[in-house]
């Protein structure tokens, strides 16, 4: 399957990505969940960004949290918009997963 | 065009789980999808009407109430408000009730669905 | 003449949040969603439990008792009546040290025909690969 | 015998933190303290009346009643309360409706004071 | 100070309790908290009882999960009531903490 | 004439639940508590920002602008405004790479005069010592 998984937390208390091992695997950061895009402790990036996965951040969320493109610590992941969101469901992957 | 099926389960003040539902409805609707939107649980918080809006709260009665006016599909699990003392003679104007069923009666013809249960 | 497959994964323990209950009632309302479809239409749903969601299917839950609430064992057992497809993570259960003993298996006081069935994790994300959609909970 | 301040911010149905809070108050009673019980966010749903009791949630109504007449004293945030629609005339009888400072006022002469916040 | 806290997760996103240092602690396990007296993950204990800390796990919320004294996997940990909790809170502690 | 001092710790980030906005919106309320109190008789209220709580001090929060949502940010301005005394834990903000200027410090635009205070947690730990209670977020 072609999964799309929607990580809304920085603390995950769900080990589920470490199982999911799907054909193709985007991840989408959203709330909370976009701190692992920006942010490391003690100088390390988090591990969230460690799996084999197209990586997204919701800009809205970003903003909110007083962070921006600027404070993304990675170029893999790309931010973007709820319309993009809407596309990337409906034409990347088949299913969705918020973990 | 597709069909894009949401269900809601977490509460409209206390996470910014439904603000990001209706967000999604309405880039949704945007691109042409139809799209319906079921609450469950504290999700149910939406379908109360007469919410007072402070800049405090999130508020979305309005957003709700424009993307209805334009064909989104609201509707809320029964029991879950009954069970919280939200009854039909307070429920927002356009928004329906039904049993759980109805979540999975969506599903059948939706050509995605984001199920946002979490915590 | 058409089938859509969902599939329930439950992955934090219960109680504390409805949302573990809310799987298993949103399951079971598979049995009665004809209303919505054309003839010979239907919805099935499958239930997996994994990573801490294993918790959930401890026997003899007292929540009645104690919280004058269903318990989830109760859940799962209407689950079972209704031949639903429960499956339990068997790597999570040993992370646990549990076994077949200490968790809900059957339910033949509901008169259910079926069994808990506990199963490797590839044989989960066998089933989730079958599902036409995923409901994590 | 002393003062129990609890003030609960979670939600009725949703989890099981406004159980534990009246449970507690009903144990701090019975051993003769007295309770006040404060609910903002999300807890602000206990206050609502007529909420119909089935046995897949937890419904509190009935011994929030019997204890409310054993003298605990119950006040929800009026700014959390309106912002869910939940206003004056569907208030259970006998829960106060204040705004934030009542829960300091309480915790004043507390000698304890658990306040219930998590997620 | 002494302080009890209240632990109401399994699995925790905070770590409060390893910055705390009062000079006398209880820790009570309630709600999905009281795993961490009765569960052990690849025959581990929880680190949760490794403070210097006494324990308590509320009973009734063991029974609800289909869980009793007889799972309790260290006598450290004391079997209670609310109406011990309150007890504690009163005689034992002088402020309190719900993490 | 008594003082109850009420330390409100906020452990946790912001937005996805409202809770570390509520610590600032009753530590507030200790502004127009005398209603319930005796003349002289007062509540004070310490604001400390610990653990992954202090990511709820970055500053430049567009909360209004995509939610229609007052900020984080604008409520510790309104704290400093009312002489709150407001605290950010030092090892927190270097576990993260932040520094003072890239979290609230001072709001001169409502006219407070007092600021942010980023300390060891040591102090944070002081202050938990002197309050008569303790309020976790």
């Amino acid at each position: 399957m072609k999964l799309v998984t929607f990580v809304s937390d920085y603390k995950m208390t769900v080990d589920t990505l470490d199982r999911l091992k799907p054909e193709k695997l985007g991840i989408i950061l959203v709330q909370n969940g976009v701190y692992h895009a920006t942010t490391k402790e003690n100088g390390k990036p988090s591990s969230m960004l460690n799996y084999s996965a197209n990586y997204y951040v919701l800009q809205e969320d970003l903003e909110t949290r007083g962070l921006s493109a600027a404070n993304v610590i990675d170029s893999k992941v790309k931010v973007i918009k709820f319309g993009d969101i809407v596309d990337l469901m409906f034409n990347e992957y088949d299913k969705t997963a918020w973990l | 065009m597709g069909k894009l099926t949401i269900g809601c389960f977490a509460s409209l003040v206390g996470s910014t789980n439904l603000d990001f539902a209706v967000k999604l409805s309405a880039a949704a609707m945007e691109k042409g999808h139809k799209v319906d939107l079921w609450v469950s649980g504290n999700g149910t918080m939406i379908s109360i009407k007469d919410q007072r809006a402070f800049k405090d709260y999130s508020s979305l009665e309005k957003p709700l109430k424009e993307l209805m006016a334009k064909g989104l599909n609201v509707t809320a699990c029964e029991a879950c408000a009954e069970s919280r003392g939200y009854h039909a003679d307070h429920t927002l104007e356009g928004v329906k009730r039904f049993s759980m069923d109805w979540y999975l009666g969506s599903a059948f013809d939706a050509d995605r669905l984001l199920h946002i249960g979490g915590e | 003449m058409a089938t859509t497959k969902l599939g329930f994964v439950v992955t934090r323990p219960g109680y504390k949040s409805e949302n573990p209950k809310l799987a298993l009632t949103h399951a079971i309302a598979s049995q009665s969603v004809e209303i919505y479809l054309k003839d010979g239409d239907i919805v099935t749903a499958d239930i997996a439990f994994v990573g801490d969601g294993v918790l959930n299917c401890l026997k003899d839950q007292k929540a009645v008792e104690n919280y004058d609430l269903n318990s989830t064992e109760s859940h799962i057992k209407m689950s079972l009546l209704l031949d639903l497809n429960v499956l339990v993570c068997r790597e999570d259960l040993d992370r646990f040290g549990l076994s077949e003993k200490d968790i809900v298996i059957d339910a033949p006081e509901f008169g259910a025909e079926v069994e808990v069935k506990v199963v490797p994790y590839s044989e989960i994300s066998q089933m989730m690969e079958e599902m036409n959609h995923l409901l994590f909970f």
